[in-house]
This record gives structure tokens, sequence and C-alpha cells, in this order.
């Protein structure tokens, strides 16, 4: 019964968790505090015999500390999130040493393209997989995300990271898994009739075991995708999904 | 394009109207006539949108099961009842279509503007009255165009109410060509209709006002309509060139958003959200007008902070059109331009702080009279609150890259659509129903309403910030196919019979509304011992409204001024002994 | 209430105006101008000649300066729309 | 054109100083300048970012046609204030003189935008991009100095915009119509002469917008 935020499983994962509960605690606060006055408000003026209400016009002190307030409240959480949101996403705060891995996007599969053993894109030994991604915990991973059709959001939620894949663009987005394990990996922008099915599954293993992976994959030259095809949900379908 | 906009037909005496049956109650030009017919279609539509949101729970709360009743739909949209991924996508566009240009919108703009704004001023008519007929029947072709997407081939438009391009330009992504035709048709015939109901509110405000009603005694529902005119203005336009370079994308074969002919998708996203925000702020503004009234009556006493009220609304408007760019964080934007807009949207919590502080200020030391629109005022104020919070995670950008385009977002919108300006819209029906329609409405149904109404509606929305924490995606027909998110089906259950049982809790205001209409008990000039102008009138009021023009003394909520004999002094009564505070 | 004086600038000088720059316009097309200078002297040209438009044949000379402000307000927000979406060209 | 007049009523609260019709112009006017920007805005964005591959308009565009073509509109805008003048000095037969005028001219603009579409659809300028095999095609595509989406990007935004200008010049010609013929029937005698004046500004709008037009999408 999970009901909450997955487990933070990326290096910047931690540093946007703390700001959600920053905020979390801030708007819990004020929620209390706003509500729970309300509810005095409305018990303690309601109407009763012979009450009159208080002919008052305003308070320009009290609207001096409700406007103060809020707008220092709000600068703050907003130079606080910035310095999280350059990290993610400027291009100059990637890291340098990031493994690409090809991206592409079409609708309702994914296909990666991991570099084989060389370490390098593009390169014969290059590993490719549909639904199936394969990476060393503890390296860092730049992925540049192109989509064929329509637009398309590559979705990690155990990594906090969500990145739209616009056709006729190439983005790069990074991350660096601090977890072992296998992860969900969702389109999260509407893309066309079969978008609740574009699941696939991350698989961060250890340095060695990746390393066992990689060799178990036969012969590097298939370039051509191996057909282990995931996509269907174990899920029998009752009805042939749409017009696709 | 009627540019030679005919001269005002002056000479508009209250009492004689030897107007046809026609031109008086089908074709009318009078504001009060055409407030009413929008109340019908808004009603309408919002049932129409309700409807589609029961079908789109069932879906999400029991995925592939045969929907009840759905045996009736044809089998391209639900083959024995089951609905297709396609019709989800159509049901979830059309959805979130009519609820924000059918329902919500001619409610709040089509209805309390066209009705309250020449009866709050004191003036006879709107600046238009040929134009504002005109914007009501524009509304007739276009709701008829989006509903007829449903039975073209292909089903209605299927690519969101936002219609990202390239998924919306062309029918090789969804398989739908007809019906995204018709939806552009639609909204650009909305735009129109749009337009004139504008133009009429502002030509109207600035240049009818009785004498004596100054800027600064115009009533805050009055101001909210005023802006959200000069909002609407601005934006419609925006929309409509955005959707007339979509319908060419998909009719004349142009490239505007499409990447294979050199388009660029984001270019539709920035257009669209350039009208988007201010259009959010469209559906939220004339609510905050209505609740302004409605607390200010409820309890007895000054609005508080009148003029940082309306400063604040200023400041809303002004900040709504440099914000847009928070829909987009992660949409490829450049991640420049995010920081830029996640500094103005964050600016734009602290005028709706101020809203907020000033509603609870005008309820302190009150003397809180709990009638049926006061409650859903109070709704409208609780429910907001926890909207406007939930806003403030999504202007942090770290933490939007997570929850953008999940279930959090979804609570997000009905917090503020559901519970701000659809529970002042109930307000706003519930109070001046009496003016409208001479009859009063049934107390004790519109609380049973409220209350129902009110517990259902958390039940049904709040548990829609834990799936969006749990990262359950929006739009998504099926999501147990997702492993991640088959643990949260059960909140996903909840929710569905939750929303069940709103739908369910409307039946006492649909019973309310009807029956009153016809054996409400009579209703008194005053019936909430109200200030403003169109209390001093007859309800409902005759053509013209006004036997002579009134002169305005004083603001309109000069509730439980010390010295006189009622707690309330309408705007009209000329000041006695000593002269009138402002 | 309206604007009593209907002040009747001297139009035929204003269409002259317009006319001269009009002809200026396409002239420096033909010339050999440097690119940059050409855009910003083609843009200059077409907003003296809007704002002559604007000015006299619509009289916002001589309406309240109120009417300029309804006149005026959509530019700044067509300005931040075009200047924002520009900046997805910028740094990518 | 305060409301309900009756006698000794204090003046109607002062609005902005313009009667109701002008204002109403005006503001409409201003949802149409947000309208243009949206167009407008569109083709620069889109020209900024295929800069180089942008097609030069002179090779394509027929410049000295529509120099001419702003020329007639100057033309009209300026018939269209003299009407105005004529209406406000009660010069019955002025008006309609200047009324005419104006609607010819509005027309020739509009004939001369037609001709010019049917000559640019002959060449092979479409909304979609450049018809292979068209003359247009042969002297810009084939020879490499445009490639095929900046031609259809070109052909798109200029359709759109110079589209829906004709469109607003073409309801403007009707409803100046008329008006004309509401002016040869005397229905601005007397001093009643607000519907010229509105419908001159709307028509001098449309001139301000293919003024802004004509530079950006023809000459720079």
């Amino acid at each position: 019964m999970h009901w909450w935020i997955p487990t933070n499983a990326s290096s910047y994962g931690g540093d946007v968790d703390r700001i959600f509960y920053i905020i979390l605690y801030i708007t819990g606060f004020v929620f209390l505090v706003v509500e729970g006055g309300l509810l005095v408000f409305l018990v303690r003026y309601r109407r009763r015999e012979g009450r009159t209400a208080a002919y008052i016009h305003g308070n320009n002190t009290a609207e001096i500390i409700w406007t103060t307030i809020p707008a220092v409240i709000v600068v703050m959480l907003a130079l606080l999130s910035q310095k999280v949101w350059s990290t993610v996403k400027d291009p100059a705060h990637f890291p340098a040493d990031a493994i690409p891995i090809g991206v592409h996007v079409k609708q309702f599969e994914w296909q990666f393209t991991m570099p084989g053993p060389d370490g390098k894109l593009g390169t014969d030994d290059d590993i490719f997989r549909k639904n199936e991604l394969h990476l060393v915990v503890g390296r860092n991973y730049a992925v540049q995300l192109t989509s064929q059709d329509v637009i398309h959001s590559f979705f990690i939620p155990a990594f906090r990271l969500k990145q739209d894949v616009v056709p006729g663009m190439t983005i790069v987005a990074w991350f660096r898994p601090i977890l072992t394990g296998a992860f969900d990996l969702a389109c999260a922008q509407l893309c066309g009739v079969g978008h609740y099915r574009m699941q696939a599954t991350v698989y961060v293993h250890s340095a060695e075991d990746f390393a066992r992976w990689q060799t178990a994959q036969g012969a590097p030259a298939t370039a051509a995708p191996v057909a282990t095809d995931t996509t269907m949900g174990s899920m029998a379908m009752p009805h042939s999904g749409g017009t696709r | 394009m009627t540019a030679a906009a005919a001269p005002h037909d002056a000479g508009l005496h209250a009492g004689h109207d030897d107007r046809p049956w026609l031109r008086r109650y089908v074709f009318s030009t009078d504001h009060k006539t055409i407030g009413i017919q929008f109340l019908f279609l808004s009603l309408t539509f919002l049932l129409l949108g309700g409807l589609m949101a029961m079908v789109i729970r069932w879906q999400l709360g029991f995925p592939g099961t045969p929907v009840p009743g759905g045996s009736i739909l044809p089998d391209a949209m639900a083959p024995g009842g089951v609905i297709r991924p396609s019709f989800y996508n159509a049901l979830v566009t059309m959805h979130g279509t009519f609820m924000i240009f059918f329902a919500v919108m001619p409610l709040l703009t089509g209805v309390f503007a066209n009705y309250l704004i020449p009866l709050k001023i004191g003036a006879p008519d709107m600046a238009f009255p040929r134009l504002n007929m005109w914007s009501f029947w524009l509304m007739i072709p276009a709701g008829t165009l989006a509903l007829a997407g449903f039975f073209v081939e292909g089903g209605s438009a299927a690519s969101g109410w936002t219609a990202y391009a390239p998924l919306s330009n062309s029918p090789l992504y969804t398989g739908v060509s007809a019906g995204q035709i018709l939806w552009c048709v639609a909204i650009i015939i909305f735009g129109a209709s749009s337009l004139l109901g504008s133009v009429n509110y502002i030509a109207t405000v600035v240049n009818l006002r009785a004498p004596g009603m100054t800027w600064m005694r115009l009533p805050l529902s009055v101001w909210a309509l005023f802006i959200t005119a000069i909002l609407a203005l601005l934006a419609v336009p925006i929309l409509a060139g955005a959707i007339i370079m979509l319908l060419f994308d998909q009719v004349l074969g142009t490239h505007f958003y499409l990447p294979t002919g050199g388009g660029q998708p984001l270019l539709w996203q920035h257009l669209f959200w350039f009208f988007g925000h201010p259009e959010v702020y469209i559906l939220i503004l004339p609510a905050m007008g209505i609740v302004s009234d409605v607390i200010a009556n409820g309890s007895r006493k000054p609005i508080f902070g009148y003029t940082s009220m309306v400063f604040a609304i200023g400041g809303i408007a002004g900040l709504g059109f440099m914000v847009w760019g928070h829909h987009m964080f992660v949409s490829g934007m450049n991640p420049t331009l995010g920081t830029s807009f996640m500094a103005s949207t964050m600016l734009i919590a602290v005028p709706t702080s101020i809203k907020v502080f000033n509603w609870l200020g005008t309820m302190w030391r009150g003397n809180i009279h709990f009638h049926v629109p006061m409650l859903n005022a109070i709704g409208f104020l609780s429910m907001f609150v926890i909207g406007g919070l939930s806003g403030i995670f999504m202007a942090a950008t770290p933490v939007d890259m997570y929850i953008h385009d999940t279930y959090f977002i979804v609570a997000h919108i009905h917090y503020v659509l559901f519970g701000g300006s659809l529970f002042a819209a109930f307000a706003g029906i519930y109070y001046w129903f009496p003016k409208m329609f001479g009859r009063e409405m049934h107390d004790g149904l519109g609380r049973w309403h409220f209350g129902l109404t009110f517990v259902f509606y958390n039940l049904t929305f709040f548990p829609m910030h834990l799936l969006g924490l749990g990262g359950h995606m929006r739009r998504l027909y099926d999501p147990t196919q997702y492993p991640f998110l088959a643990p949260m089906q059960p909140i996903n259950v909840f929710v569905s019979v939750s929303a069940f049982l709103l739908m369910a809790a409307q039946l006492p205001f649909v019973w309310n509304f009807f029956w009153s209409l016809f054996r409400g008990p009579k209703a008194p000039l005053n019936p909430w011992r109200d200030n403003s102008l169109e209390w001093t009138v007859p309800s409902p009021p005759p053509h013209g409204n006004f036997v002579e023009t009134p002169t305005v003394y004083r603001g309109p909520y000069e509730y439980s001024v010390p010295g006189e004999p009622e707690d309330f002094l309408p705007q009209d009564r000329p000041a006695p002994a000593r002269q009138e505070a402002h | 209430m309206d604007a009593a004086d209907h002040k009747h600038p001297n139009y035929v000088a204003v269409w002259g105006g317009l006319f001269v720059l009009t002809v200026i316009e396409v002239a420096a097309v033909y010339m050999r101008i440097p690119r940059h200078l050409l855009v910003l002297a083609l843009l200059l040209l077409a907003a003296w000649k809007a704002l002559l438009v604007a000015l006299y044949f619509m009289h916002l000379r001589f309406e309240p300066k109120r009417l300029a402000l309804v006149a005026l307000a959509p530019l700044p927000l067509g300005i931040i729309l075009v200047v924002a979406v520009l900046q997805e060209f910028a740094k990518r | 054109m305060a409301p309900a007049v009756q006698p000794a009523a204090p003046p109607a609260e002062e609005g902005i100083g313009v009667y109701t019709q002008k204002l109403g112009m005006w503001v409409f006017l201003a949802s149409e300048v947000m309208f243009f920007t949206a167009l407008i805005g569109t083709y620069i964005i889109l020209r900024w970012g295929s800069a180089e591959s942008w097609p030069v308009p002179q090779d394509i565009l027929n410049i000295p046609l529509t120099a001419f073509n702003t020329f007639v509109l100057i033309c009209s805008s300026v018939s269209m204030v003299k009407a105005y003048a004529a209406a406000t000095h009660d010069d019955q037969k002025g008006l309609r003189l200047w009324l005419v005028l104006t609607v010819l001219a509005g027309a020739t603009f509009v004939g001369v935008q037609v001709l010019e579409y049917r000559h640019l659809i002959h060449e092979g300028l479409l909304p979609s991009g450049i018809r292979d095999g068209s003359p247009l095609a042969a002297r810009l595509v084939d020879s490499g100095k445009l490639t095929a989406t900046a031609a259809g990007l070109f052909g798109s935004a200029f359709f759109t915009m110079t589209g829906f200008h004709g469109f607003h010049v073409t309801c403007g010609v009707i409803c100046m119509t008329f008006v004309t013929i509401k002016a040869f029937r005397g229905g601005y005698s007397g001093g009643r002469f607000h519907g010229v004046e509105v419908i001159g500004l709307y028509w001098h709008f449309v001139d301000l917008v293919w003024i802004i037009l004509f530079t950006i999408v023809y000459l720079i």
C-alpha cells in the first residue's frame, strides 16, 4: 500500500524532495492557520441576537503585513528552487563525464541505444533495446531525447526526472542513479491512443552485474532490435486498443 | 466584424414594453433575458461535462469493465459498453473543453456580467444591446459544433483541451480529423462571442455608470467582471489566431506547428498558454468578485480593504499575462525562461493572498448570517485556499518537474475551478435567483445541496493530490497497465465512487432550481438586505431597469453603519444629515 | 460628452508625409545598405507611418489621453509574447 | 448619450470622455491588435527560427505592385478622413463623394490583393509550400537557393497574415457600402455623424496594420 512519493533513486532527487517538503510544511502551516482562523471566525462572529458587526473599512498595517510576508516567503522559495533547477536543467551544469544514451520515442514505445563496452554511442557495439534501459549505479548518464511523431514525456518517478520529448528537437537530460533495482519509466504527455501503455523499465545494476549483462548480450554487432518485446502489459487487453 | 455599430436606441424607459414575443424572449436585446439565456445554456453544458466526467471516472475506477448504461454508445465509442482508448481521450478532451469554454466561462462572465453590470451601475441596458444578443447567439453554433465532434467519423478531438501540436495537427497521430476541425471552428466562434461580450462589458462599465457611481464606489463584483472583460479582450484573440493556424495546418497543409515541415511545436504551447493563463484568471476573477459581495453581505460588515482588493484584482490580471511559461517548465522550453516564469508565478501568489486575508478580515468581528449564498462563499474561500496553496508546489520548478502532468495538477485545477469558480457560481445563483425570476429558492434544499457537494467534492478531489504525488500521470486510459501505479488503484476506486456521489449531490440543486422557477414563494424586493442598486428595482426588473436613473451617494458595502436604524444602507438612499465617509 | 471641437489637421500634408515615407522605404530596399541598418530603418519608418495614421487620421491627438491608453494597452503584451518566444532560440 | 434623459439629471458619471460607440470601436481594435500580434508574431518567430534559409521577399513577391497597393490604401484612408471632415461640417455632398471614393479605393486594394494571390499561386507559392515543378520551384528550390521547409513556412505565414488582413479589408468595404447607402439617404445629416467616425476608425486601423505588414513581409 505505497501511497506516497516513491523512494528517491537519483542524485538530485534528494534536493527536489527537500524543496517539496519545505513547501509542504509552509503551505501546511498556512493552511492550518487560515482554515483554523476561518472556523474560529465562523463560530465566534456568527449571528446572535443583539449583535452588530463592527464598522471597519480596513487596516493598512494588516494589509502591509500580509503582503510582505507572502512576498518574502515566495521569493525565498524561488531562490531555493532556482539552485536545484539549474543543476538539473541548465546545460552548463551537465556533468562532463556523462555516458550518452540515445532515447528515441515513437507512438507507444521507447527505443534505447546504449553504448557498448567502448563507451561511445554510434559505434557498432551499441546495444539496442525496446522499453528496457540498463544502467550502472553511481554513473552519470545523459539521455538524448528525440521523438519520431508527437510530443511524449520521459518520466522516471523514482529519479524525479521529467522532460518532454519534442519532435524536431534533441533535448538532453541527465541523471545519476544512486540505488540499484528496477524502476518504472512512463510517458507523461498525452501522445495518442496508446499513451496509457507506454511503460518501460530502467534496470540499475551494480558495476559487475552490468558487465556480466553487457557481455551476455552475445555478439555486439547485432544492432538490429532484439525482439524481447515487453510492451504488452501482463493483463490481457479486453479489446484491441482503438484504431492504432 | 460589424463595424457600423448602430447608434444606441436612446429613450429606453422602464415600464411599457411593446416588443414582439420573438424580440422579447428569443432574440432579445435585454441584458437580463440574455443573462438568463446564458444561465440555461451554461447549466446544460455543465451537466454534459459532468456526465462525461462520470464516464471518465468509471473507466479510471474500474478499467475495462462496461460502463453502466454504456450499451447505448455505438461500437466506435464503446464496444459492449467498455469504452475504447480513443473515445477515452475524446472524453477527456471534450470534458475539459465543455467545462471551461461552455460551462464555467459563460456561467461567470455570460450570466453574471450580463445580468449584473447594468443593474449594479444604474444603467438601463448594455452599451450595445444588439452585439450582446449576438454574443449569446454565437454560443449556440459553437456549442453544437463542439458537440457534433462526437458523431463524426473518427470521433471528436482527442488531443486534450490544450490540443498540443503535433498531436492535434494531423489525423495521422490520433485518427481524428473532422473532430479536431470542428473543435477548432467551435472555439473560434466561441472566441468571437466572448470578444463581443467583453467589448460590451468594458464600454458599459466605463461610460454608462449612473451619476455618483464613481470608480471607487463600484461593487467588487463589477470591478472583477470589468477586469475579466479586459483579460478576455486581450487574451482570446491570441487563441483565435493560434487556433486559426492550427486549423490551417489541418486543412490547408500549412506547417506552423508540424516539425516535419519546419514548424515549431513549442510555438503552439507558447501561444496557447499566453491565452491559457489569462483564461484561468478569467475563470476565477468573477468568482472572487461575487464572493466579495456575498461575504460582505453575509457578515453584515463593509468589505475589508476595498482599495487593496481592487488593486489585487488589477495585480492578478497584470501578472496573469506574464506567467504563462509555468505550464511549460518541462516542455523543452529554454531553462532560463523557466527561471523568469518561476519568479513571476511566485509573485502572483501575493495578490491572491491579499484577497484571501481581506475576505477573512471582512468576516472578522462581523455578524455572520449563514444564508445559502454565504455557505457557498465560505465553501469557495476554504477550497480556494487549498487550490492556491497547491499552486505554490507547481511554481517551484524542481517540484513541478516531478508533479507536472500528474494528478496533482488535476487536483489543483479542480480545487480552483470546481472549489473556486463553481462554488462561487452556486453562491451567485442562490443570491440573484430571487432578483432574476421573482421567486425564492428553497432554503433547506440549498443547504442539503451545499453540505453534500462540499463533502463529496473533498472526497473526490483531495485524494487526487496523493495520486499525483505517487506519480500517477494525467489522461491515462487504464492506470493498472503501469506496475508502479497498480498499488494506488484503490485510491482511484475511492475517487470514482465519490465522484458518482458528487454528481448525485447535484440533484437537490436541479430540483430546487426548476421547482422554484414556477412554485417558489414570491421574492421580496431585497431578500438579502443588500445595498446594491439591483435590489432597489422590482424582481424581476422591467425592461429598461430603472424608472429614472438612480443617483449614488456611497459605496456598496455600508453595512452596520453606527447610528443607522437598519444594518444596511442602500447606495441610492440620499445621505441624511452628515456627509458620508467616501 | 463627445469631443465638441472637431479639429481637422491638414490631412493632405499627412497624406504627403505617408507617401514620401513609403517611397523612402521602397527605395531603401533597393539601395546597398547593410542588412541590420536596413531592417532598423524600415522598422522605424513603419512605426513613424503608423504613428502618423493613429495620431492624425484616428484623431488620437485630439482625444482624451485615457483613450490612448486603451489604444496602447495591447502593445506591451504583444512585445512580451514575441520577445519571450524568441528567447527559445537564444541559449539552447 | 446620457441614459434615460430626464430633466435636471446630474451628468452621467464622467467616463473616459468619449461617446460609447467610439469607445466600443477602440476596445474592439485593441483586441484586433492582439489578433494580428499572434499572426505577425508567429511570422517573426518562424523567421528568426530559420534565419538564413528564409526566402528574400523580393525573389518571390512583386514589390512595386504592393507598393502601389499600399499607396491605394493610404489614399483610401485620406478619403475616409475627408469624408469624416465633411460629415462634421454637415456637407452631405462631400460626405457622399468621399465615401464612394473610399469604397472604390478599398475595393481596388482587395482586387489587387486577389490578383497578387492568383499570380503567386500560379507561380507556385502555396500555403503548404512551393509546388514542385512550378516556375518558382525551378527558380528557387531546385537551384538550392531556398529549402523546401523554409518555403513551406513562408507560404504558410504569408498567406495566413495577408489573407486575414484582406478579409478584414473586405469586411470594411462591405460595411462601408452600408454606410455609404445610409449617407445617400441622409442618415448622417444634422450632426449625427458618429457612424462615419466609427467606421473611419476601423478603416484607419486596417490601413495601419497593412503599413506594418507591408514593411515586415514585403520589405524586410
